[in-house]
């Protein structure tokens, strides 16, 4: 009975176990890694990325009732909305939403606190930039993400 | 705050008129209903361990209260440390979950220190608590339990509580050249940054 | 406090070499203090005589934050404090302002909480592994612990939108409803793992220079980690059966049959043996979770704004590395009064000096791997 | 000189062991020593990484070249630009010349390594003694840049690391004393070609050709002679060669976990890429240590199937086997060449990687006109030997990724207590054994 973990140490069996493991590992299709540029990983629907400020897809009037509960609940306090009551239709119109995305850190509180579909966190996740200017105005968080694309 | 409310610093012993709940386990299990704008009050903490303490420092014990099936005491400062003793040795709580301090500039007894213990036996947890001013030293329990080391040194990092007989009270998470005591009310969130950015950048403000 | 002899200033042509003790400053830049963690070592020869944890290199006030958000606002926050299990950091906030409140999640939320969470313990035990193997020379494991603990992330991101920061839990429930094949997933998930963790282990538990690298390294009691609080599996690991999942059951745990592995010498690889063991309990939790998870809301009704009543709680749970405590002061408006976080990290640090006195440099590396401290939260 | 190269090309029988006897040869030996170990050490580099990637299900490098062929010269000349650091409190000439010691002790080494019965620089009566001293000559430059650091990090690694190859010495001197009795116990070594050795028939020899030669002539490997003493003593010498280059999971001098880099946490650039050179070459040169003492050296197995005469390994009268064998270098370039062709097939058809699939198609097109070089008859008859002796080396450098993928470091103690207390015991014990045994034969 004591003899088998003797013959084990000598016969280095615990150590050729774990080499098993590694050597049955260099198989290719054991390979996890993503070539990111090339291969891109699939974005969950749910995923918080950079803001987007969502129009009616007829009409491209923008959703946004200018309510203000988006700066309200982000806790960075990164959102500034300004509105200005329209005379004609007597309603508060949106004209200028900014957000500083240089420190949002995507907790998606803004998104929840948006009464109609307006702002949404898209699945963009690539805004690195070579410039600083972080905070986003409304034309180009209407526009939706670019995806960046590589070319040659 | 809930002293606030309560306010009465002499705490008669509490008449025995609810069984108190055993442990924080005993958690309710209401139904999800929106919070009464009242919200639930502390009841009187009516059990051997608060009573026998009573009946020993009489009115050192402030108070002894439930708070939503949780236990607090409230002791003169300058009993606490006995309390706490005899709450390690006598009543098997031998475990200092935390130390921790509250701060209340518009009182007179600006700083509440709690600690938060718990029993491996009992499986039980409670709160000791005592308010002391500011400046006012309050006890240092590294002797009773190694653990409020680091947990002392913090307090006296956030808001500079001194405990006497602590080995080393230092600094911990803020460099020792640090000004103030970021935890207290009166430390604004911003001031230290606006100080050092004036002073070094020249600009008015960092934000 | 003790500075490096290399680099005081006036002592002439005095060396550390004049002497036979040496001071070794380990970090805050070190590939194996986890962090930014600084620990001075008092040496002789490679004997350490003593230690000295210098910290708060990641202070970030979170506690002074508190202060100035809202209930909900706050909620962000805690997530990055113990990055590596950012679910559970936000069980515990939402369960401790649930609490102040007065109120519970329904059952269904608790049921996803608790599939979450111990997903996420399943993936902060990998990375503790990864980084701790890692410590003692075994590159290999953290590639398969991360690529594991990938696909976990990768649920996270499906259920919630973020990988790490997760964000997953509000004040009164869950906001996210499980997506469409969620428990499928997870299950797979679930048979996926099992061979793996074998493999681990098969990596690890019988080498040689993995038991002698363990075994009676960083021995720590029962008592001394009471005395000193450590919670969570190093405390188990010392022969305490304790688990505040079962000890005070929250989120529903006490509906779950899982068993709490301990060890008996309170070694690193006892310690290692809890954490592997554990990794299978939750396994097995998630399973019976996924299976019986009910039907119904996943929100509480509670008020738009958070107003709790005047009054002060402590709520605990069990996180991967221990004792997760909130302890929050309402003062009746719609910010905290006070949030103290109490970091298990944070304590389980302070036990770092009493394990590795008397031992060598290297022992350093593998019980601060061993005690799976991060920095996040130690320094908060 | 044409004509003398001819000449080598053309005989078969006039070939004397250690052939690059005069300076011509000597230097031009040299010269393809040295550029033979870099290039070495280069796909050393590659291998490495790719094969631990690969160990650890990632694919390491990709972008630099084809599957990162190019890396390693990317490296090279990263490592050449970069700002070269001398920290301010060091020792300016110690810091200087360690990796100078370190590269020229591990490129010495090379001088008796035989890659052939007539491939080697020279043929030093006492090869394997020159060999163990001057690759030992090695923990000076290490102790040196612990030294003139003046830091604490490399202090305590080149402390650990003298200690360390000094205890493993011992254990690797034994093994290898094991080794050389067996060229002398057996009866039936001759060596024709030794004075001395053919004056006193049945005395061992030290020359690295000669222990070949004895193992040629025993028809046996020596890690299969007396087994298993033979294969203990290889066993005790391969581990402790591990130990002896400070690789996994003996790699304490530079526990990068534990002591930032080790020795060398103070160097950058040039110095530091000498350091890697310096291990790389050590780890190949004690190698060939191992090869040519108990893996039969150039030898190619079941050489003896055909009879006694197999010191130099001549293709028209072995038969089948020996013309099959013959062919195996350029087969297994061949080979090489088809997986490239087969990753340029399966490279992703978008333009960004048509010059990274012309690079792979070019190198395996250069592997195959390398692999059909090596089928003309005379060529092929010339590099069976260094082919047999390099496949054998990559087998252990091999090795070296291997465990370096799957073993966790011993701590310093444990390292000394498996060094002193489990591998010289052992080694005395084979060696004590192996004396006996071969007396009684």
């Amino acid at each position: 009975m004591s003899l088998a973990p003797i013959l084990r140490k000598i016969f280095f069996v615990d150590l050729l176990k774990g080499l098993s493991v590694t050597f049955q590992y260099q198989d290719p299709k054991e390979i996890y890694t993503e070539q990111y540029p090339l291969e891109r990983p699939a974005i969950a629907g749910r995923y918080r990325g950079l803001p987007r400020l969502n129009v009616n897809p007829d009409t491209r009037e923008t959703l946004c009732i200018a309510c203000d509960l988006c700066a309200l609940a982000c806790p960075e306090h990164l959102i500034v909305v300004k509105s200005e009551r329209n005379a004609a239709t007597k309603r508060k119109e949106v004209i200028a939403w900014a957000i500083d995305v240089s420190r949002c850190m995507f907790c998606g509180l803004c998104e929840d606190a948006c009464p109609t579909d307006c702002l949404e966190l898209s699945q963009d996740y690539e805004f690195a930039t070579y410039s600083r200017d972080f905070i986003l105005s409304r034309e180009r968080l209407e526009k939706g993400s670019e995806p960046t694309v590589y070319k040659k | 705050m809930p002293e606030e409310t309560k306010g009465n610093p002499t705490a008669p012993q509490p008449p025995a008129e609810k069984p108190a709940a055993p442990a924080a386990a005993a958690a309710p299990a209401k139904p999800a209903a929106p919070a009464k704008p009242a919200g639930p009050v502390p009841q009187p903490w009516n059990a051997p361990l608060p009573n026998s303490l009573q009946s020993r420092f009489g009115s050192a014990i402030k108070e002894a209260s439930t708070y939503i099936g949780q236990n607090y005491l409230v002791v003169e400062r300058e009993v606490v440390r006995d309390v706490l003793h005899i709450l390690r040795d006598e009543h098997q709580f031998d475990y200092c979950v935390d130390l921790t301090a509250v701060h209340y500039p518009k009182k007179d007894l600006q700083f509440e220190i709690v600690w938060i213990l718990y029993s491996f036996a009992r499986n039980e947890r409670m709160r000791v608590k005592t308010q002391i001013k500011d400046g006012e030293p309050a006890p240092s329990v590294v002797a009773l339990w190694p653990a409020a080391n680091w947990m002392e040194r913090e307090c006296y990092d956030m808001f500079g509580i001194v405990f006497t007989g602590h080995p080393d009270l230092r600094r911990i998470l803020l460099p020792d050249g640090w000004n103030g005591f970021p935890l207290r009310k009166d430390y604004g969130i911003l001031q230290q940054d606006q100080a050092w950015v004036q002073a070094n950048l020249g600009i008015e403000s960092g934000q | 406090m003790t500075q490096p002899a290399s680099t005081s200033p006036n002592t002439g042509d005095r060396t550390f070499l004049d002497s036979t003790e040496m001071v070794l400053n380990m970090g805050p830049q070190h590939p194996s203090t986890h962090g930014v963690l600084r620990v001075i070592l008092k040496l002789d020869g490679e004997k350490v005589l003593g230690t000295e944890c210098v910290i708060g290199y990641l202070h970030r006030g979170v506690e002074k934050i508190a202060e100035n958000r809202t209930y909900a606002m706050f909620t962000p926050y805690v997530d990055r404090m113990d990055y590596v299990a950012s679910v559970s950091n936000g069980l515990g906030y939402c369960l401790a302002i649930e609490k102040l409140l007065n109120t519970e999640a329904p059952l269904r939320a608790q049921y996803i909480r608790v599939i979450m969470t111990e997903l996420n313990r399943l993936a902060s035990h990998m990375v503790w592994l990864g980084t701790h193997a890692l410590d003692i020379g075994a590159m290999t494991p953290l590639f398969y612990t991360f690529r594991d603990r990938e696909e976990i992330l990768k649920i996270f991101e499906k259920y919630c939108g973020a990988r790490l920061t997760t964000h997953a839990f509000r004040i009164g429930g869950c906001i996210y409803e499980a997506y469409e094949g969620m428990e499928q997933e997870i299950l797979k998930y679930c048979d996926f793992l099992e061979p793996k963790i074998d493999e681990y282990e098969q990596l690890l538990t019988t080498n040689r220079i993995w038991l002698e690298r363990t075994k009676g390294v960083g021995v720590i009691n029962g008592e001394d980690c009471i005395a000193l609080g450590v919670t969570g599996p190093v405390l188990r690991a010392s022969g305490v059966k304790w688990d505040l999942r079962k000890a005070q059951p929250y989120s529903s745990y006490e509906k779950f049959d899982f068993e709490i592995p301990t060890g008996p010498n309170g070694d690193t690889y006892d310690r290692y043996m809890v954490r592997i063991a554990e990794m299978r309990q939750s396994v097995r939790i998630i399973r019976q979770a996924v299976a019986g998870l009910p039907e119904g809301p996943i929100m509480a009704k509670i008020p738009k704004v958070l107003k709790p009543p005047v009054g002060e709680v402590y709520v605990s749970i069990e996180a991967p590395k221990g004792e997760l405590g909130y302890f929050v002061v309402s003062d009746g408006t719609t910010q905290p009064y006070r949030v103290r976080v109490r970091p298990p990290s944070f304590v389980n640090l302070q036990a770092l000096d009493k394990m590795v006195r008397g031992q060598l440099v290297a022992d350093v590396v593998a019980v601060i791997g061993t005690l799976d401290i991060v920095l996040g939260e130690v320094d908060r | 000189m044409l004509q003398s190269f001819l000449q080598y090309l053309d005989s078969n029988v006039t070939l004397t062991p250690g052939a690059a006897g005069n300076y011509l040869w000597a230097t031009v030996y040299v010269v393809v020593v040295i550029v033979g170990v870099s290039l070495a050490v280069l796909s050393m580099n590659w291998i490495e990484r790719k094969a631990l990637a690969h160990m650890q299900v990632r694919l390491g490098p990709m972008r630099v070249g084809p599957h990162g062929l190019l890396q390693p010269f990317a490296d090279a000349i990263k490592l050449l630009v970069k700002e070269d650091i001398m920290p301010d409190g060091a020792d300016k000439l110690v810091f200087w010349l360690a990796p100078v010691v370190i590269v020229i002790t591990a490129w010495t080494t090379f001088l008796v390594v035989p890659f052939g019965p007539a491939h080697a620089i020279t043929d030093m009566n006492i090869g394997v003694l020159f060999m163990l001293g001057v690759s030992s000559l090695s923990v000076l430059g290490i102790v040196m840049a612990g030294w003139a650091s003046n830091s604490s990090y490399p202090l305590m690694g080149s402390l650990r690391s003298s200690a360390q190859m000094i205890s493993y010495e011992v254990a690797m001197g034994l093994a290898v004393i094991s080794a050389i009795l067996m060229t002398g116990l057996n009866d039936t070594g001759i060596y024709f070609h030794h004075a001395v050795a053919s004056a006193f028939p049945g005395v061992g020899t030290l020359s690295m050709i000669g222990i070949v030669q004895a193992q040629a002539e025993q028809g046996t490997w020596f890690v299969f002679k007396f087994f298993p003493f033979g294969l203990m003593a290889f066993v005790i010498f391969a581990i402790a060669m591990v130990a002896e280059t400070n690789r996994a999971p003996f790699d304490l001098p530079e526990a990068e976990s534990e002591l930032v880099a080790g020795f060398h946490t103070e160097y950058s650039g040039f110095r530091w890429s000498l350091f890697m050179l310096a291990e790389y070459s050590g780890m190949l040169a004690v190698s060939s240590i191992a090869v040519t003492l108990w893996l039969g050296g150039w030898l190619r197995p079941f050489a003896t199937w055909h009879g006694p005469r197999i010191t130099i390994p001549h293709y028209w009268q072995g038969g089948a086997l020996d013309f099959a064998s013959s062919l195996l270098p350029a087969v297994v370039l061949f080979l090489l060449a088809l997986v490239c062709f087969v990753g340029v097939v399966r490279m992703p058809k978008i333009p960004v990687f048509r010059i990274q699939m012309l690079g792979l198609a070019a190198f395996g097109g250069l592997l195959g006109f390398i692999g059909l070089v090596l089928l003309a008859p005379p060529v092929r008859d010339r590099i069976q030997d260094i082919f047999w002796f390099t496949f054998k080396l990559a087998v252990f450098m091999y090795l070296y990724i291997w465990y370096r993928a799957t073993f966790p470091r011993y701590r310093f103690d444990q390292l000394m207590k498996v060094g002193w207390k489990v591998l010289l015991p052992v080694a005395l014990g084979v060696l004590i054994v192996t004396a006996i045994v071969g007396v009684l034969r």
